[in-house]
């Protein structure tokens, strides 16, 4: 029914699948659209914050989305600015993948604030000096420019392409993409960075507060460092997941391992940074403020010294150092275990920068404060999830986005169409649990 | 009338609060909350969703029965002036400049009409001094008419805070120049809190006026940060160098030291 | 059809190109940012010419001298006046909140007649007219029955015109059954007409004290007049002075003070008189005083020297031996001493023999009727008036007991017993009540034992309430005639609360009344005009101004120019001259009294051995416990540690707790003699081990949703105990268990 | 945002940031024309697409 729209020299699902499978991802997306509405109409009442948590899981989802979805502008730099033309076989998907992160942050973002019909003072009035404004105002172009990456791959439709404009706009789009991509570097570099400032400078929150280079705090360096490692394993493991729902290869082997290993060294050098980093402040910040390590870590039922050490051992030095050794990444089986791992711990170190940074009292008569999200929070964290699963579905099923597809999977011309049908009975609905990137 | 004080020069203005004298009757928090609008909900008793400009905590000593004490600590905005004045925690992070440190007074304002509610202004607050409209205020019919129109109530979904009652300021100004006056007197410009607390247990005026109360009992120490050379007085958490325009006098040790107090931290440090 | 969708594509793109290029969008979202600063719903505060009026609010017991501000015809902040003699500046947090009570929801709009079952709820609009005639016609019909004694009121205050009007009106009438709500002041009263000999009240020079011993008074939490306590507090910190607080659980006032000594709740009179047994066996007490000025001592050191050693008082009260013998020896080495009783908020009278032992104290270091000591004061009168007239009928029911048993055979020195009144009611002894008048009381509410107090006024047939809001008292009424409210009435507020100047504020209306409301003096004043007879002789005034005006007679003047009157040159009368007791002297010995009955601790009740705790109520300066429900702003300001929704907490000693198997916020069922309710726990080290505190004033069950069903009310699990010394109730709380729910 | 917004103010910090900014939407939107413009030439000319 579809076939017209469907990219030449490759096979899709048939269409009652797809349906189905676009069904189940919408019924969580109308779930997820009804608390949003609910946030919006009776305000922030619905969910669990309060005045000692003014950020919660909304904040920490906008931290852990931007951070998986740095795989696009990562995988840009390298193929566009570095030169890694290998990449050129996952760029599209990581553009696609990073679309979705940002576009579900900004999302997120219109609903966690208090005043959304005002939410365009923070560039209007905007302050300069506060992380949140380079954070808005980065976040915002770089979503530009994601969506101008994003739109020569819709361009490429079958039906598209034959209109001469859109062809001849797709092509010059992609003539000119590596200037857009390494403004996309550079407007990253600053809001990863600033995401990591905003915890940073709060030098009222001795937990988060770090010391500055120039104007930034190390946090800012931190982040946009771990954005660059632990995006391209976000980017990996979403790829993993739709091979495994497509049945078939999307990627060849060599543009994997050449991200992982690339990945691998980032989350190296990361992990040593940030190992550094905790023993500067567990030693030398905190105490200048009056804070010692143990009151960070102690009396509450959640965050003990075990949170510290999952983030840094296990999430941390256990993945880069899988993915360095290459043999171990050559494991399919190791390298998804190894992106997992990666992406629960760069997720858990935005966590422990939004969450813990709000449960520390700092005045010694204050206590520790708790917090679990409502339903409402819940469902539209998990909201941008679904239109994820429902964006890649449609761009999967009618653009071009894995270049190696039809080279790695040949259509055999005599195959008839019932026969393919049989083939592909797994629907992309199966995705969804897995594709969660704000869980993973 | 001749002054020696503080004249023409910017104002400081801040707080001593005597935690000796405070009883812990809670008449500030009502005055304030009656002078500045503050909404109030059926159910109160989630102090992590009332509103309390000015919050009056309850410290321990944490020792047992008999030997537990008790001490009050009324804390309102600390107006905070950071390692250089105007770099308080909050205003330095507002994104939307809709939190001010106003140069002439020291005063840490809100617009309610420019914040968006992105609450980080909360996040960067290490005393809870600020307070977000989870809610739409509602008063109880009738209990509208004693709203105070000098301060505007507040609409769900921003921030909120102590403003030193700005707008009594603002007032004393105006009298002031209709008057040709350009300066104010200590007591034309006096807080809600300050004026009802039947313990006289707050002082307020210009920190930087020596003839003022504040300054002689405080005696900050404009090298240091405006660390109070009064030894009995202290400002909570010192260390963070939020330079708070608060101080608090209390004779008890335990006391300081539950408020981050640095030469007694120093002196713990020592010990060990 | 392709070149159709190709239009449709190239329309919709081109629209909303061409759309996001006009000023369109950008228009509608500055004009919904507009809107969302403007929201009709939130309200926005009129603005008009400020007016600024000196008042008093009768709001705390004490009365704040407040100066309120108005923006056109709205009162929109209440604020203690600098130049009030008790709070001078200060305001209490009750009195601040007055414009809530002022225009809040819990206002009798209108006069009401029930015309559903009791406390049901349903209410009938009527007209003053009817009002006033349907209560002159019940009493006149009583009177016509010859039975006028069946007749009584109660009324929160004692003093003041309103309440001399109230007595007035049933002296006149024909009963002597005026009533007021118990407090500490009678037994100080008590105490001072068996000790001193005098008829009168008494006053503390508190700021000038140096040395100030409280056996449990809550000095900073409602304890006299609030505001004017808490700035002394201030003034003792300034000067240096001590104070030391005897009680079982950290109060704020223990918190504040120099020392906390728990006692065993009950026990105090004890320790103050094993702390006399110290100075006197030392001979550290006033040799001029009590040697030239007083009687009686004798029998007060033998009664002393007898049952009261250090080392027997420290068994009985918990307190060491060598703590009792400190605070004698300080306490008599003080320059200016002062010992002081009722407990908390004293809304408790407790027993004689108490505040008998704890002023012998002042006695004994002769700091009575001395600047910084304890003084004598006559009584605050309204004595412009001329004598009401009797007729047959009145006098005949004057003539009876009084129904509470004051001032009969067994209690002589009693004035008013509303403890004992529940008692009565339910033998209909010595006869039932067929009318009652309530005036600015709630003791359906804050009377100990309520429960019982319920039940007796089931047995009234015709309860008239004065009311203006809503309490659980009104509910349970006949009839409703509404006062004006705090703030648009006149009103003396002569001082009561141990000031020691005599004072009297001026309530001036600030607003004009905002209901149907009428003064409850005009209300009796036309009652009496429809009854006609000698009780329109008695009360001739035009309206309740007149008589105010009348009564106040030479200090009128004053007390319209400045808002207050007070003698500022008052000084006690010596110590020759202050005695009027048959010697003349200061009696130690109570009037002949068997002091060791006296000084025998009351004993609590139902003692069934099921209970192994015991419960004491504690009152907390954020929290009315009186005929004032609390106001929205005092709802707020209750700690988390008190109330968490509609749960009530309870204090226990952590030891407590563990043996119990409590830890914090557990569900607790806490059952007393009289009762039980759910409790959630709240371990605290500042209460004696084996106790439970459970705060005074929540669990209203009337007032609206921001008062209502929050917590629970102390006086349903706490009774009271008759002191057989002075029918006064004694009790200081009661015995409990405490079971996990 | 823009040098009217009264909180402007001609320092480094606006100078630096609001340089930043402007010079990244410069780069996006002359990008963009330029590549709109060039596919119209493009088109124009005849190239590309698959006529029918």
């Amino acid at each position: 029914m579809d076939s017209a729209l469907i990219p030449k020299g490759v096979k899709r699902c048939p269409i009652w699948q797809f349906a189905l499978g676009l069904g189940i991802a919408g019924a969580v997306l109308l779930w997820g659209v009804y608390a949003m509405f609910l946030c919006w109409f009776k305000g922030l009442n619905q969910t669990n914050m309060n005045d000692y948590y003014g950020f919660a899981l909304w904040i920490w989802a906008d931290l852990a989305v931007i951070a998986l979805g740095g795989g696009a502008f990562f995988t840009g730099l390298l193929k566009y600015v570095f030169g890694k033309d290998e990449l050129k076989n996952i760029i599209n998907y990581a553009v696609l993948i990073g679309f979705i992160c940002y576009s579900s942050a900004l999302l997120i973002l219109a609903i966690d604030v208090g005043q959304p019909l005002r939410s365009w003072f923070i560039f209007w009035h905007a302050n300069v000096h506060s992380m949140l404004t380079e954070v808005a105002f980065c976040l915002s172009c770089y979503f530009c420019v994601l969506t101008i990456e994003y739109i020569p791959l819709i361009l490429e439709n079958r039906q598209l392409d034959k209109v001469p404009f859109v062809h001849n706009l797709s092509h010059s789009m992609h003539e000119y993409m590596a200037v857009f991509a390494a403004t996309g570097a550079f407007l990253s570099f600053f809001h990863q960075g600033s995401l990591g400032g905003v915890a940073g400078v709060l030098f009222g929150r001795p937990f988060a507060y770090r010391e500055h280079l120039f104007i930034w705090p190390w946090t800012f360096f931190l982040f946009t460092w771990s954005a660059a490692a632990y995006g391209p394993c976000f980017t990996l493991l979403v790829t993993r997941i739709t091979e495994k729902i497509a049945r078939k290869q999307l990627v060849k082997d060599a543009t994997i391992q050449l991200l992982a290993k690339i990945a691998g060294w980032m989350m190296f050098t990361y992990i040593i940074a940030k190992i550094i980093d905790t023993i500067y402040w567990a030693t030398t910040t905190a105490p200048s403020l009056g804070f010692s390590l143990k009151e960070f870590y102690s009396n509450n039922p959640v965050y003990g010294f075990s949170i510290l050490f999952i983030e840094i051992v296990v999430c941390g030095v256990l993945p880069a150092v899988m993915l360095v050794i290459p043999k171990v990444r050559s494991n399919r089986l190791l390298l998804t275990l190894a992106t997992v791992l990666a992406v629960i711990g760069v997720s858990l170190n935005r966590w422990v920068m939004v969450l813990q940074v709000m449960a520390v009292p700092v005045m010694s008569f204050d206590t520790w404060v708790m917090y679990y999200p409502s339903w409402q929070e819940v469902a539209t964290t998990i909201l941008p999830v679904a239109y994820g699963v429902i964006l890649i579905m449609i761009s999967y099923r009618y653009l071009p986005i894995f270049p190696q597809e039809a080279e790695l999977n040949p259509l055999e011309p005599e195959t008839p169409v019932a026969a393919e049908m049989d083939s592909q009975e797994a629907t992309e609905a199966d995705a969804d649990p897995e594709l969660t990137p704000a869980e993973a | 009338m001749k002054h020696t004080g503080n004249i023409g020069k910017p104002k400081r203005y801040g707080m001593v609060i005597d935690l000796d004298k405070c009883t812990g009757c809670g008449t500030c928090m009502v005055a304030c909350m009656a002078e500045n609008n503050v909404p109030f909900k059926k159910d109160e008793s989630n102090k992590l969703d009332s509103i309390t400009w000015l919050r009056v905590y309850r410290l321990t000593n944490g020792k047992p029965y008999p030997d537990n004490e008790v001490c009050y600590l009324p804390r309102p905005c600390q107006h905070c002036a950071g390692k250089h004045e105007g770099h308080s925690p909050c205003v330095s992070v507002c994104p939307a400049t809709a939190t001010d440190y106003d140069q002439e007074t020291g005063i840490v304002s809100q617009i309610y009409t420019r914040c968006f509610g992105c609450r980080y202004c909360m996040a960067a607050c290490p005393y809870h001094a600020r307070y977000f409209n989870w809610w739409d205020p509602v008063w109880p019919k009738g209990m509208e008419k004693a709203l105070n129109p000098n301060v505007s109530a507040r609409m769900r979904g921003i921030v909120e805070k102590c403003s030193f009652c700005f707008h009594r300021y603002q007032k004393a100004m105006e009298k002031a120049h209709m008057e040709g006056r350009r300066e104010l007197e200590e007591d034309e410009y006096q807080t809600a809190c300050t004026q009802a607390c039947p313990a006289g247990a707050i002082t307020f005026g210009d920190l930087n006026n020596p003839e003022h109360k504040v300054h002689q009992i405080a005696q900050p120490d404009p090298a240091k940060g405006g660390r109070p050379r009064n030894p009995k007085v202290f400002r909570l958490l010192e260390e963070l160098e939020t330079n708070p325009k608060v101080y608090y006098l209390s004779s008890r040790e335990w006391v300081q030291e539950a408020c981050h107090k640095p030469h007694l931290l120093d002196q713990k440090t020592a010990h060990h | 059809m392709k070149i159709d969708r190709r239009s449709f594509l190239a329309l919709s793109v081109g629209g909303t190109v061409g759309t996001a290029l006009t000023p369109l969008p950008w228009k509608i979202q500055d004009d919904l940012a507009i809107w969302t600063q403007m929201w009709p719903w939130t309200p926005d505060p009129l603005d008009g010419e400020n007016t600024f009026t000196h008042t008093v609010s009768t709001l705390c017991r004490g009365g704040c001298g407040v100066t309120v501000r108005k923006v056109g015809d709205r009162v929109v902040k209440i604020e203690g006046r600098e130049d009030y003699p008790t709070n001078q500046g200060g305001v209490c947090n009750l009195c601040a909140s007055g414009m809530q009570m002022l225009y809040g929801p819990t206002r009798i709009p209108h006069p009401i007649k029930r015309v559903g079952d009791r406390g049901a709820g349903q209410w009938a609009r009527i007209s003053w007219e009817e009002a006033l005639s349907m209560v002159a016609e019940q009493l006149g019909e009583i009177r016509q029955a010859g039975q006028p004694e069946t007749v009584a009121c109660l009324s929160s205050r004692k003093y003041g015109s309103v309440a001399e009007l109230l007595k007035r009106f049933l002296t006149a009438y024909g009963s002597p059954n005026f009533m007021v709500t118990p407090s500490m002041m009678d037994a100080y009263d008590m105490t001072l007409k068996r000790m001193h000999g005098v008829d009168g009240r008494m006053g503390f020079d508190l700021e000038n004290a140096d040395y100030v011993l409280s056996f449990g008074s809550g000095l900073i939490e409602g304890w006299g007049n609030t505001a004017y306590m808490i700035h002394t507090n201030s003034v003792w910190k300034e000067r240096k002075a001590t104070v030391k607080q005897i009680e079982p659980r950290l109060s704020n006032t223990a918190a504040k003070s120099d020392q906390w000594i728990p006692v065993t709740p009950g026990t105090e009179a004890i320790l103050a008189l094993g702390i006399a047994y110290v100075i006197i066996k030392e001979s550290l007490y006033d040799y001029d005083f009590v040697n030239n000025f007083s009687t009686g001592f004798e029998e007060f050191r033998s009664a002393v020297l007898s049952g009261y050693s250090p080392g027997n008082v420290a068994k009985q009260t918990g307190v060491d031996q060598s703590t009792i013998v400190t605070l004698a020896r300080e306490f008599a080495r003080a320059r200016r001493p002062m010992a002081l009783c009722g407990r908390g908020q004293g809304t408790v009278p407790g027993g004689l023999g108490e505040s008998v032992a704890v002023h012998a104290l002042n006695a004994l270091v002769g700091n009575i009727n001395r600047p910084g000591g304890v003084w004598a004061m006559p009584r605050p009168a309204v004595d412009g008036w001329a004598a009401p007239a009797l007729d047959a009928s009145a006098q005949a029911g004057l003539a009876k007991p009084r129904l509470d048993g004051a001032g009969s055979a067994a209690f002589p020195f009693a004035e008013q017993l509303f403890n004992r009144v529940p008692e009565a009611l339910a033998t209909g002894s010595p006869y039932p009540l067929k009318a009652l008048f309530v005036y600015e009381a709630n003791p359906l509410f804050s009377t100990p034992g309520a429960a019982k107090v319920r039940e007796a006024f089931d047995q009234i047939p015709f309860i008239v309430s004065f009311a203006s809001h809503m309490d659980e008292t009104a509910m349970a009424a006949d009839l409703i005639l509404p006062n004006h409210a705090h703030l648009e009435r006149w009103e003396d507020v002569p001082d009561t609360s141990g000031f020691h100047q005599p004072m009297i504020g001026l309530v001036q209306p600030v607003v004009e009344p905002i209901r149907d409301t009428m003064h409850t003096g005009d209300a009796l004043l036309r009652l009496a005009a429809a009854l006609g007879g000698t009780m329109a002789a008695s009360m001739p005034w035009e309206n309740y101004k007149a008589c105010l005006q009348e009564g106040l007679a030479s200090r009128w003047s004053q007390l319209e120019a400045d808002g207050f009157w007070i003698d500022n040159r008052y000084r006690p009368d010596t110590w020759s001259l202050a005695f009027p007791t048959p010697s003349g002297k200061f009696d130690f010995g109570v009037a002949g009294s068997d002091l060791k009955a006296l000084f025998a601790p009351a004993q609590p009740e139902g003692d069934d051995g099921s209970y192994n705790l015991k419960l004491i109520p504690y009152d907390s300066v954020r929290i009315p416990n009186g005929p004032v429900g609390s106001p929205p702003f005092l709802v707020k300001i209750v700690s988390d540690t008190v109330l968490k929704g509609n749960d009530l907490f309870v204090e226990v000693n952590p030891e407590t707790a563990k043996a119990a198997g409590f830890v914090e916020g557990d569900h607790a069922v806490l059952k007393t003699p009289l009762g039980s309710a759910t409790v959630r726990v709240h371990l605290s080290d500042g209460l004696m081990p084996g106790l439970v505190a459970i705060p005074r004033g929540l669990g209203h069950t009337a007032f609206d949703g921001y008062l209502a069903e929050k917590g629970i009310n102390a006086n349903d699990l706490i009774g009271s105990v008759e002191d057989a010394a002075s029918g006064l109730d004694a009790a200081w709380g009661i015995l409990a268990s405490l079971v996990k729910a | 945002m823009f040098p009217f917004n009264f909180e402007w103010v001609w320092d480094m910090s606006h100078m630096v940031f609001m340089g930043g900014l402007w010079y990244a939407l410069g780069i996006l939107g002359a990008g963009m024309t330029f590549c709109v413009i060039k596919a119209i030439l493009d088109t124009a000319s005849g190239k590309g697409g698959h006529h029918h």
